[in-house]
């Protein structure tokens, strides 16, 4: 169980938190292609090493903030809130899941209104 | 001749280590017969102690086993106790009562009709089942069961209780893995330096090998435990295993046979791990190596000194090291015959062990042959290097001590005591002392390093493998022939001859075979044992019940405030996620039909609720769902579709504004989190600068919706502070006022059934209050709950889809069928680009209303729609006979060709039958125009 | 042109093998002789006709149905490690083709096809058990998809159904099918045609296999770098050496990624770990594959008795192969919530491996803008059971430099494209 | 109008018997005797007070995140989130608490009365961190989470704000209030009962001390 520092909360077990995925900038509604918004959607970077990332804190502050983590050794070296991403870094961005999943899970909420 | 020396004639006088109680005898079932023996006695040592020496089968040849190293991880005595399978007979200790078998005999330990695997053995080495059964495939299930057969497990049964296990977790400073003297005295430096420590050791008594040492061991054994039991900072865990090591030093501990719990799970944080697991002794490798009566010096050790069980009456020894010599001379002093100790150091080898049942000679390197029924080996250590390997180190192998030395570990983790290196008792205390110290430095974060001195390799023989094969892996009946072989066919690297032959992967976990399998395999590669190199150790480092890694049950259910009342009133119960609604308290068709006539009410509470707040909410709005928000009044509510940011539909709901600023959003049940994470994510990181304060609110409110045509007369009686009247409080509206007594309850007019309905939002506390009230006061319009079930099919009756059932993940909001609602000359909103490419390609399925032309058939849900032989072209996604229409209905998909109202499709139903059926008008087949539910 | 023509197919040389059979083990046994290499290594070669990456099932399996079936055999298989060494020892070793689109039954159907004969093509045991399938349904909504799945396999020719709960109980009496249950049992999708396998013994069948055609296999071969000259695959750079060859095949898992960015090709892959565990042997019990996508766990018994189990990938991208507690702790607590009464079972060893998951729950296989750099990727949880489907396919497209139709919905433009493929609803747990 | 009953406020948590009505809710007036126990305090009246994390509002509740205070007027004052204020108040004074909260002029402020929205469960006793430790990865040692530490963690796998508040004279009885959404109030209480069945927990009913 790695530990991530949460900006808010301190070090917490991972299970607190929802991955989110690598932040990628949301293009421009008015302009975008079907090539950059279907980039937008579904790639990643993949790196072996470090990456800059976006979780949630779902069982604690409930904030979105960026960490970064190396993903072989799954260190986490830095998180930031939203308004401190690093320089260079892609801001984080609240369309988390940017394509609808239907994973339905024990936590789902189950299949009637 | 007291009748316990009758009931075991291998049971010694007191011995001075011992750990048996003689003053309470115990008695217990082997194979269906009596025995007794002491509290105190392990299983196998009460065993040995009344003669038996043999314990089990082997897993292949079923070759009769005896005991090894007599330790938890002895591959010959895995037992069947009662109705626990695979119980280590060497470690569990003895209870009274207990039902004892031996697991991989059949019929009978003593006749064993498999064994005469044993004489086709030349036949089927290693990995022979790859070469044979290949043709004709009917071959292969005949082939399976027999190897069914030759499963060596334990015995379970379907009937088994799920025992009581349980977890916590532990944030210790240091915890220290072995309490042998290194680990004890590491304990006791740390906590003398400030920390909290948790000490584990395996076996039920702290203190290692002093245990079964001599007299001075036994000294030094006692004043450490002294110290300890002094010693408030350290927690003692014995018969407990540290079984992980995962990332961030995050420790799986297993504690055994705890008086309320079968196991106990702990999940440690601990700041510094200090690993003082000892060494284990390796089983040496030649002929007969695995003939009962072949122990371990280790094992010879404990059975006399701990447990005062005399291992045979005539032995011979090979020892490469004092530790054998120490075994020798216990033999000698309990009265043991030892015919000759062959002295590694000098030469002298074992050739070969016979016998059948048990050994009988040996021969000797000499060509000597020698007459006895216990063989003795003290060959070398291994050190359980599992915790280690699972910190990232990669130990290195030193010829010179043949066995392998950690090499780079992480700050947060320590070795120390024999795994760490060779010396002396008071070295190895030295190193343990300076480790504890320096571990609870570490964990402080303060302090200057504490050095640690360096602990020498040591010198041992390399005595792997004799001159003749033997046994390498005791429990997976893998021979150094077989390795050999496997070797030349090509899986010559350690992990392809582990997958091969199964070496080290049986119960033993490679604990006694892996670095014998390396050494095999280093002569018949002709590399050496450093660059063949050991395969991955994997936790758990020794094996953990399901019931101690699953814990109590810990599954979150959530109720409604009314649950309890539906319970009382027989409603059959619905799991939906986690929570528990009723289904239906009776016949659903008539539940509808009371709403449809008269009255019903139901309890929809899980509707996911956001309370929003702010100036900004209805950009919000606009921003997320892909209608128009922008002026909605206060007193209104709207329903919204939201998407997700490719388009496909996420979830739908109705959102009311209550007042200037506040409105109240509501989400289906199943997507009340992920709508609640997705508006926050965007409030937070896309849009930080929007006054928008979200607070969930789903089970603030009991959520009731009360149907049909007499649901505004029973709100007439118990609303106060809101006129019902129709012009007064239209259909899509809200409002807020006092229901049975109870203030600041909200009212909607929706229509999710398609009647006149009243959807009530209470505050919970008086839920059951207003659910009861209503349904007392409505007694006379003939007001009844009614379940999920009914109110399904009111909605199919009404055409509402429900997102996930009439919708997929692929659908994008067009397919749907809700083009009405999705407004493309907004700026923006989510979804919006790939809405707006779906409308220019129409090429999409949509969904449709469907009715069989034969009404009295009910497509299955999921149905398919075809074409031709096979062709699909769409599907059934909601069906339900309609008590109102008395006929079936449907919501389905289909291909673009046949969206067209009045359009016939092919069903095929799941039994192959194929029928027709009509795409309607709309998808709403009962009052399309909705007159009923405006009134 | 199919890269066929560029050298006599047979230059790296057949030879003879020794025939596994029952007959040969038994003269073998008493003549007391050994048997040979299963395969052979090799020096590594200046050039290729086609460089594959990756020794695992799929790796393996293209070679081998290039040699067998196109008559190409100046191939190189590349693997880091040994090979099997990734996804393909790793594994659950289910064999399954239960899936909810057309395109995806008929695709896995061929593979259990291939499976159904390959002992006998391969002279090599790969136990291919068809003991049964079945895939529970909690609620309403998984017991729709199953009936959805059961209704496409059908209409493709694939024995599937949805059965009972007292059906349930009758094929395992293990399980808890009380509507007390927490997750109570409400069906379950049947499918007699899965089942398990060996593994291991699939990857060596067809290294022996592709060896036997003149394969040069390389265990311990890095590929280190791709040389992409004008748009097309020029060379191969290892850590034993560069190989020159005008085609490369991507068939790695895990690491795919890493190989694509060598030649700038930008696929929609993430990587998480995918764990699995298996308990100490219990007297057989289990004779099907069970799996429960809502509790996010499959399982199996060995011949040998051991309880296999998986679960779905980790909640997070890692190239970490190390496991992790919490993922034991759910498993069990899973496990038992289906079979009450196996607590006292111990586990015994845990171990992970790499899944590229992609957006739509389906394999990138084909072509690239890069020319001669050919794609077999993104196989989530779903790549072992695929493997000789894989295998043909991709030598199909090699040889020939035509998409087979069996995988032409799975193309790498199709995410561009907005034409996903529709297996996400059905792979909650891909198993 | 119909004849109504006066409303009687229930706790998701099934009080068990002996019931009586106090303060309008109906609790257990069952009293625990030994030395851990377990009381639903759900009567509790609660306010969530949402505002910037840095702005005037903040400064004048003067809780920071992770900490709980009392103020003069007896309410628990919680710092339970990052610019989110929980105030615990005696029951039936939502609406005081409500109104005492601070709205400076120009700053956005919202403030909700969230006593029908949550349940809240007080476990107190020296064996209560070992009870939590069964169910919760916080470490609840002195030196980390001392008295009138405040955080949101996964109790039991829920969601759940725990908070040290220790009673009694000096303070010297170890307590904890648990607070969770309401539907999973029964859920939190029966897991926490579960992990103190070792340890004799006791159902202690609510009373005004409670606060």
């Amino acid at each position: 169980m790695i530990l991530l520092p949460c900006p808010w909360c301190g070090p917490r077990n991972v299970s607190e938190f929802r991955y989110v995925g690598e932040p990628r900038r949301r293009p421009d509604v008015a302009t975008t292609t079907p090539q950059q918004w279907r980039a937008y959607l579904y790639n990643h970077t993949n790196a072996a090493g470090w990456v800059r990332e976006q979780w949630f804190h779902r069982t604690g502050c409930r904030q979105y903030f960026g960490a970064e983590r190396h993903t072989i050794t799954d260190e986490v070296r830095r998180t930031w809130r939203p308004e401190q991403a690093p320089a260079g870094a892609e801001p984080l961005l609240g369309v988390t899941d940017r394509a609808a999943t239907t994973e339905a899970g024990p936590d789902a909420g189950g299949d009637v209104l | 001749m007291s009748l316990t020396a009758v009931a075991a004639p291998m049971r010694l006088d007191a011995q001075p280590g011992e750990v048996i109680e003689r003053g309470r005898p115990l008695s217990f079932r082997w194979n269906g017969a009596p025995r007794v023996g002491f509290a105190g006695d392990t299983i196998a040592s009460a065993l040995a102690a009344s003669g038996v020496r043999v314990f089990s089968r082997s897993f292949k040849y079923h070759r009769p086993r005896g005991l090894l190293s007599a330790s938890y991880h002895d591959p010959g005595c895995m037992l069947q106790v009662d109705d626990e399978p695979n119980v280590r007979g060497a470690h569990r200790r003895l209870r009274d009562g207990m039902d004892v078998a031996s697991q991989n005999t059949w019929p009978s330990l003593r006749f064993d009709v498999r064994a005469a695997n044993q004489l086709v053995g030349r036949f089927i080495g290693a990995g022979f089942y790859y070469k044979t059964f290949m043709k004709p495939q009917v071959l292969l299930p005949a082939y399976q069961s027999v190897l069914k057969r030759f499963s060596a497990g334990g015995r379970t049964s379907p009937d088994d209780p799920r025992d009581y296990y349980d977890k916590r977790y532990a944030h210790p400073d240091v915890v220290v893995a072995g309490a042998g003297p290194a680990g004890i005295t590491a304990a006791l430096a740390a906590a003398e330096s400030g920390a909290q420590v948790l000490l584990v050791e395996e076996e039920h008594d702290l203190g290692g090998h002093l245990r079964w040492g001599g007299t001075e061991d036994l000294a030094r054994l006692h004043q450490l435990r002294d110290l300890i039991a002094a010693q408030p900072a350290i927690e003692v865990m014995t018969n407990s295993v540290v079984v992980g090591r995962y990332d961030g030093n995050w420790l799986a501990i297993v504690q055994r046979e705890l008086p309320h719990a079968c196991e106990r799970l702990v999940k440690a944080r601990a700041k510094v791990l200090v690993v003082a697991a000892g060494l284990i002794e390796r089983p040496y490798v030649f002929q007969g190596n695995d003939v009962p009566g072949v122990m371990l010096s280790t094992a010879v050790r404990r059975l006399i000194n701990l447990h005062a069980v005399r291992p045979g009456h005539r032995a011979v020894v090979l020892s490469a090291n004092p530790e054998g010599d120490a075994a020798a001379e216990d033999l000698a002093r309990i009265g043991v015959e030892v015919r000759r100790v062959l002295d590694v150091r000098r030469g002298e080898d074992l050739v070969a062990a016979r016998g059948g049942g048990g050994v009988r000679s040996v021969q000797c390197h000499d060509g000597a042959r020698i007459d006895c029924d216990l063989v003795v080996t003290a060959a070398g250590w291994t050190a359980p290097t599992s915790l280690l390997n699972m910190a990232g180190d990669k130990p290195v192998y030193v010829a010179e001590a043949a066995r392998f030395l950690p090499s780079r570990l992480p700050d947060d983790v320590l070795p120390t005591g024999g795994i760490a290196g060779t010396g002396d008792t008071d070295a190895l205390i030295a190193h343990a002392r300076a480790t504890g110290a320096e571990a609870a430095r570490r964990a402080a974060g303060r302090g200057e390093a504490v050095r640690i001195p360096a602990l020498p390799a040591g010198r041992h023989p390399e005595h792997f493998i004799g001159r003749t094969h033997g046994m390498v892996d005791f429990s997976e009946d893998v021979s150094s022939k077989d390795l050999l072989s496997a070797a030349r066919e090509g899986y010559d690297s350690v992990e392809l001859v582990k997958r091969y032959t199964t070496v080290t992967m049986g119960p033993v976990q490679g604990k006694l075979e892996t670095v014998n399998a390396v050494a095999v395999l280093s002569r018949a590669t002709g590399r050496t044992i450093g660059e063949t190199g050991t395969t991955v150790w994997r936790p758990p480092y020794a094996p953990v019940t399901l019931g101690a890694l699953a814990g109590r049950i810990l599954e979150p259910v959530r109720y409604s405030p009314m649950q309890r009342w539906h319970e009382a009133h027989g409603a059959t119960p619905l799991v939906a996620g986690a929570w528990i609604r009723p289904d239906r308290y009776g016949d659903p068709a008539q539940e509808v039909r009371n709403v449809r006539e008269r009255v019903g009410i139901i309890d929809v509470t899980p509707l996911g609720k956001l309370d929003l707040r702010g100036p900004d909410v209805p950009r919000l709005l606009n921003l997320l769902y892909v209608n128009k928000w922008s002026k909605l009044d206060v007193g209104r509510v709207r329903y919204g579709v939201m998407c997700a940011e490719d388009g496909v539909v996420l979830d739908d709901g109705v959102t009311g504004r209550l007042g200037e600023d506040r409105y109240l959003m509501s989400t289906t049940s199943s997507g009340a989190a992920t709508v609640w994470e997705w508006v926050e994510g965007w409030l937070q990181t896309e849009r930080p600068d929007w006054q928008v304060h979200v607070i969930p609110m789903t089970t603030g409110y009991a959520s009731m919706n009360v149907a049909g045509p007499r649901s505004r007369e029973l709100l007439q009686r118990v609303t106060e502070g809101v006129d019902l009247d129709p012009e007064a409080f239209p259909y899509m509206h809200v409002r807020e006022g006092r229901v049975a007594g109870v203030d600041d309850c909200f009212m909607w007019r929706i229509g999710f059934t398609g009647e006149l309905s009243y959807e009530i939002h209470a505050p919970a506390m008086y839920g059951l209050h207003v659910w009861e009230t209503l349904l007392d006061v409505g007694d006379d319009l003939g007001i009844k709950p009614f379940g999920v079930e009914a109110q399904r099919i009111m909605r199919l009756e009404k055409g509402h889809a429900i997102v996930g059932q009439d919708t997929d993940g692929l659908t994008q909001a067009f397919g749907a069928g809700i083009d009405w609602a999705i407004k493309l000359d907004k700026d923006d909103f989510a979804g919006k680009p790939e809405l707006v490419w779906q409308r220019d390609r129409d090429d999409y399925f949509v969904l449709v209303g469907l009715q069989p032309e034969d009404g009295s058939v009910v497509p299955p849900e999921a149905s398919q729609i075809v074409e031709g032989r096979n062709v699909i072209v769409g599907r059934v996604t909601s069906s339900r006979m309609s008590p109102t229409l008395g006929r079936s209905i449907c919501l389905g998909f289909v291909a673009p060709h046949l969206r067209a109202a009045g359009t016939r499709v092919t069903v095929q139903l799941p039994d192959g039958r194929r029928i027709t059926a009509r795409v309607t008008e709309q998808h709403a087949h009962v009052d399309p125009e909705g007159v009923r539910m405006r009134g | 042109m199919g890269v066929g023509g560029a050298h006599d197919g047979s230059r790296n040389g057949h030879r003879p093998t020794a025939r596994y059979s029952a007959f040969a083990l038994f003269t073998r046994g008493l003549r007391k002789s050994p048997w040979p290499r299963a395969w052979r290594a090799h020096d590594l070669r200046p050039s290729y006709d086609v460089v594959i990456v990756g020794g695992g099932v799929h790796g393996l399996a293209t070679a081998y149905y290039l040699a067998a079936n196109h008559g190409i055999t100046d191939v190189a298989v590349l693997d880091k490690g040994y090979i099997g060494s990734g996804g393909s020892g790793r594994n659950t070793a289910i064999v399954r083709s239960n899936y909810l689109t057309p395109e995806g039954v008929r695709f896995y159907d061929r593979s259990v096809k291939l499976y159904e004969r390959l002992s006998a093509d391969l002279n090599f045991n790969v136990m291919f058990s068809q003991r049964g399938h079945l895939t529970l349904a909690h609620n309403d909504s998984s017991l729709r998809t199953m009936r959805w799945r059961a209704e496409v396999n059908k209409l493709e020719g694939v024995d599937s159904e949805v059965i009972s709960p007292e059906d349930i109980k009758r094929l395992v009496p293990y399980m808890d099918t009380s509507a007390s249950a927490r997750y109570p049992i409400l069906g379950a999708l049947h499918h007699p045609p899965g089942g398990t396998i060996r593994h291991d013994a699939v990857v060596w069948g067809y290294a022996r296999g592709a060896d036997a055609h003149g394969v040069h296999i390389h265990q311990g071969t890095e590929v280190t770098g791709i040389q992409v000259a004008r748009d097309r695959v020029t060379a191969v750079r290892t850590t034993r050496g560069d190989i020159a060859t005008p085609v490369v095949v991507n068939c790695t898992a895990g690491w795919s990624t890493l190989i694509s960015d060598m030649v700038g090709v930008r696929t929609p892959v993430a990587t998480f770990p995918l764990q699995a565990a298996v308990t100490e042997p219990v007297k057989p019990f289990l004779d099907t594959v069970v799996v429960s996508g809502s509790l996010h766990v499959y399982v199996s018994q060995t011949d040998r008795g051991e309880l296999v189990f998986g679960a779905s990938v980790d909640p997070f991208t890692s190239y970490s192969m190390r496991g992790s507690l919490e993922f034991i702790e759910e498993l069990a607590g899973h496990v038992l919530a289906l079979m009450p009464s196996l607590s006292k079972v111990r586990l015994l060893r845990q171990w992970a491996g790499l899944c590229d998951m992609t957006p739509d729950y389906s394999p990138i296989m084909g072509p690239t803008p890069v020319e001669g750099f050919y794609l077999d990727v993104g196989w989530g949880t779903y790549g072992f059971k695929a493997g000789p489907v894989s295998g043909e396919s991709m030598a199909e497209l090699i040889a020939t430099t035509k998409t087979p139709e069996i995988i032409a919905t799975f193309d790498l433009a199709r995410f561009a494209d907005g034409r996903l493929v529709g297996e996400k609803g059905a792979a909650s747990v891909g198993h | 109008m119909a004849d109504i009953a006066a409303p009687v406020a229930r706790s998701p948590i099934a009080p068990p018997e002996p019931t009586a009505v106090l303060d309008g809710w109906l609790v257990t007036t069952q009293r625990a005797v030994g030395a851990l126990r377990i009381c639903d305090a759900t009567p509790l009246s609660k306010v969530l007070v949402r505002a910037a994390e840095d702005g005037a509002v903040a400064s004048a509740l003067g809780v920071e995140l992770g900490r709980s205070e009392r103020d003069e007027h007896g309410t628990l004052v919680v710092g339970s989130g990052p610019g989110e204020w929980l105030l615990l108040a005696a029951p039936g004074s939502a609406a005081e608490a409500a109104a005492r909260a601070p709205r400076p002029g120009g700053e956005f402020v919202t403030v909700t009365d969230f006593t029908h929205s949550r349940a809240l469960v007080r476990l107190t006793g020296a064996e209560s961190p070992v009870v939590l430790a069964k169910l919760c990865a916080i470490d609840f040692a002195d030196a980390v989470t001392p008295n009138s530490s405040a955080l949101r963690t996964s109790v039991a796998k829920l969601v759940t704000d725990v908070i040290r508040d220790d009673l009694g004279e000096e303070r010297a009885s170890r307590s904890y209030l648990l607070h969770c959404e309401r539907s999973s109030g029964q859920y939190l209480f029966d897991a926490l009962v579960d992990a103190g069945v070792h340890h004799d927990i006791e159902i202690d009913g609510f009373t005004a001390s409670t606060v």
